[in-house]
C-alpha cells in the first residue's frame, strides 16, 4: 500500500460517501461505507484519541480491549469491520494517515477472507490465519505495557533528585602531570643530536668564508681610504646595519683578526672617543 | 548506631576515611563506583564495602539516601519527598511520549535489537528524531551491527538509562508480563458471514 | 542526638518535615535562603531556623557541612578534606613539549650542566618555564654554581628522575653507544666547551 491507494480512498471517500460503491474494492471486495455506528466516543473527541494511536495494532488492540474481548479469540470479521470504521474515520477527518494502517486494513481482509474459504484441508497443523495477527498483537501489547510501567518508574528530574554538594572555599584543583616514557626521552635525545650536526655543519662553513671574506673587505676599505689621503677610518664606518647582528658580528670578528695578524690597528685618541681603524704602518707611525 | 556497629567499625575504618568517602561521593556529580574510590584513597575493597554500608545506614532515616545504580553509588533526595520538593524547580521535567518509550522499552528489554526491529514489534516506523532523542540523551548506544544486506546498527541501553531510571542493573527493570506462546489458539471458528 | 534536643524540635516541627528541608537544601545548585524555604513550604521563620540549627548539629561530625554563605545555606564538603578530595577532580596537564624532553634528556646525560650550555647545545634560549616545570616536578635539582662569571647554576636530575622512569641509577640510562649516538654527542658537547 502506498500513499497512492490512499489518496484515491480519500477521493473515493469524499466523492463517493453516499453511493453503495466500491471504495474499498482493492481490500478482496470488502465495501464498508457506512459511518460507524458502534463507536464508543463522539467524533469531536475522536481525532484526540485517533492521533494517540501508535499505529495500527495500537489500534486494533484498543478495539480488543474496548468490547472486552479476547485477543486469542479474535472475532475477524467483527474487528476488520470497525477497524476500516476507524480508517474510514481517520480519512475524513484529514488526519495524516501513515501507510502502515493500510497495510494492516489489507491484513485484516486478506485473514477475513481466507477465513471465508471452505476449508478443504482438515489436517490438524493447518495453522489458523488469524494466529500471525495473534502473535503481533500479543508482542506489541507486551512492549506496550512495559513501556507504561517504565513512564511509572521513579526517574531523575521528575521524582529523584540527586544531592549538590559543593567544595569548601580553600579547594584548589590540581593537575596531573603528564607521562613521560625513556623512550620519548632516548627520541628527543635523538632529534637534538640530528638537528646540532645539522646546525654545525653549516656554522662552520659558512662562518669562516664570510670571516675571511670580511677581512678582505675591511682590507680595502682602508687601502682605499689610505689612496684617497685619508688615512684614518671611523670604527663605525666598516659596519653595514642593513646585515643585521649576524653581519656586525662578523665585521667585528673581522676586525679583531686584523688586529691580531697586525694588519690593522685601532687608535682611540680620548677615552670613549671615536675609535679609528688604520692599516698598519709598521711603527712608521 | 548501635553499639557493636561501633565496634567492628573501629577494627576497619578511622572516622575520618567514613567523613571523606562520604565527602567524596557527596562532591561528586556523578555515582561512584568502588574502583574509583579505591583507586583515589589508599582503602582497601573491604574497607569500602563497610563504609559505604555504614553510610547507608546513617540516611536511613534522613530526607536523602545513598543509593546504588548502574554507574556506582550517589546521593539522592528520597522519592517520597518528589511531589513536595517540585515546588523548587521552575522547568518541568520533560515528558516522554509513547512512541518513544515504547522504543526504549523494546531497546531495554530486547537488546541488542536494529530499528527494522522495534519497527516490526510496533507496527510502525520510527522516527529518527526518536532515535536522537535517545542517544543524545546517552541512554541508547550502538553495539555493533547487525550481518544481514544494510549492516543495520544493533542498539542497547546504557549505564546512563540505568541511572536514569534509578536501576542498578538490567535485570532490575519490571519483569515483562510473560507472552504465554504456549497457549493453545482456541480459535474456535466464528462465523464470519454473519457480519 | 541531646535527649532535650529532640524535645524542643517536637514541638517545632515533624522529622519528615526536617527530612525535606534537609533535602530541599541538597538538591538545589544555589545556596537556599531562609526567606525562599519559607515561601515554597508551609513553615515558620522559627521552624525554619529550628531545622537548620538541627541539621546543623546532625551534619557537626559528618565529611560535609551545613553552612550559611552571603546568598544562603548549602552544604559542602569539609574544608580539611579539599586537599584529599582534589585527586577526584585533577585535570590532565597536556604533553611535554620537544623543548622540554630535550632539555631533560641533556641534563639527564651531561650534568652538572649549566643552563647556557642547555642553550649552546639545543642553539635557542630555554625557557624558564621549563626550567621550572622540571625543577617543580621534583626531575631536577641545581647542584651547585659553576665558577665562571655570573655564577651559572647547575642542574642535574634528582632520585624522583629515577624512581618515575624505574632506573636504580644513571648508568641504567639506554646507552648512548648502543643508540649510535655517542659521536655525535661528543661532537656537540665539544662545541659547548670550546666557547
Amino acid at each position: 500500500m502506498t500513499t497512492d491507494t490512499n489518496n484515491t480512498m480519500n477521493k473515493k471517500m469524499q466523492g463517493e460517501m453516499q453511493q453503495q460503491a466500491l471504495p474499498f474494492a482493492f481490500i478482496h471486495g470488502e465495501g464498508i461505507v457506512e459511518k460507524p455506528q458502534d463507536l464508543f466516543i463522539p467524533p469531536d473527541a475522536l481525532e484526540v484519541i485517533l492521533e494517540n494511536f501508535e499505529g495500527p495494532l495500537d489500534l486494533l488492540l484498543y478495539l480488543i480491549r474496548k468490547q472486552k474481548l479476547d485477543i486469542i479469540d479474535l472475532p475477524i470479521a467483527q474487528i476488520t469491520q470497525q477497524y476500516m470504521n476507524y480508517i474510514e474515520l481517520m480519512t475524513d477527518l484529514k488526519l495524516a494517515l501513515a501507510a502502515e494502517y493500510l497495510v494492516m486494513a489489507a491484513i485484516l481482509a486478506e485473514i477475513k477472507s481466507r477465513l471465508l474459504l471452505p476449508k478443504l484441508k482438515t489436517e490438524d497443523d493447518e495453522e489458523d490465519p488469524r494466529a500471525e495477527l495473534v502473535r503481533r498483537l500479543q508482542e506489541y501489547e507486551v512492549i506496550k505495557q512495559a513501556a507504561q510501567t517504565l513512564d511509572q518508574i521513579p526517574r531523575l528530574e521528575r521524582d529523584l533528585h540527586t544531592v549538590n554538594v559543593l567544595f569548601a572555599d580553600n579547594f584548589t584543583q590540581t593537575t596531573t602531570p603528564p607521562e613521560v616514557d625513556l623512550s620519548d626521552l632516548v627520541n628527543a635525545l635523538k632529534g637534538l643530536l640530528k638537528r646540532c650536526e645539522a646546525f654545525e655543519h653549516h656554522h662552520i662553513q659558512g662562518e669562516v668564508l664570510s670571516t675571511r671574506e670580511r677581512m678582505t673587505k675591511v682590507l680595502e676599505q682602508l687601502t682605499a681610504a689610505s689612496q684617497a689621503k685619508q688615512p684614518f677610518v671611523e670604527f663605525s664606518c666598516l659596519f653595514d646595519f642593513k646585515e643585521g647582528k649576524a653581519g656586525v658580528v662578523v665585521t667585528f670578528l673581522a676586525i679583531l683578526e686584523l688586529v691580531k695578524e697586525s694588519l690593522i690597528e685601532c687608535i682611540q685618541s680620548e677615552v670613549l672617543g671615536q675609535i679609528q681603524l688604520t692599516l698598519s704602518t709598521q711603527g712608521d707611525y | 548506631m548501635a553499639k557493636h556497629n561501633a565496634e567492628t567499625q573501629a577494627e576497619l575504618y578511622t572516622s575520618a576515611q567514613k567523613a571523606l568517602i562520604e565527602a567524596a561521593i557527596f562532591i561528586t556529580d556523578k555515582p561512584q563506583t568502588l574502583d574509583y574510590l579505591q583507586q583515589h584513597f589508599s582503602l582497601s575493597r573491604k574497607q569500602l564495602k563497610a563504609i559505604i554500608k555504614a553510610l547507608q545506614q546513617d540516611y536511613q532515616h534522613r530526607g536523602i539516601e545513598l543509593v546504588e545504580v548502574a554507574s556506582g553509588f550517589r546521593f539522592q533526595a528520597r522519592a517520597q519527598f518528589s511531589h513536595d520538593l517540585a515546588v523548587l524547580f521552575e522547568e518541568k521535567a520533560p515528558k516522554y511520549s509513547r512512541a518513544l518509550l515504547e522504543t526504549l522499552a523494546l531497546v531495554a528489554y530486547k537488546q541488542p535489537i536494529t530499528r527494522g526491529e522495534i519497527e516490526d514489534i510496533r507496527g510502525v516506523a520510527v522516527s529518527s528524531h526518536i532515535m536522537k532523542t535517545l542517544l543524545e540523551r546517552d541512554w541508547l548506544k550502538i553495539l555493533g551491527h547487525k550481518e544481514v544486506p544494510g549492516r543495520p546498527a544493533l542498539y542497547g541501553t546504557t549505564k546512563a538509562f540505568l541511572d536514569y531510571f534509578n536501576l542498578s542493573s538490567l535485570e532490575q527493570l519490571p519483569e515483562l508480563k510473560t507472552l504465554n506462546m504456549e497457549q493453545k489458539f482456541s480459535l474456535a471458528m466464528e462465523n464470519v458471514t454473519d457480519n
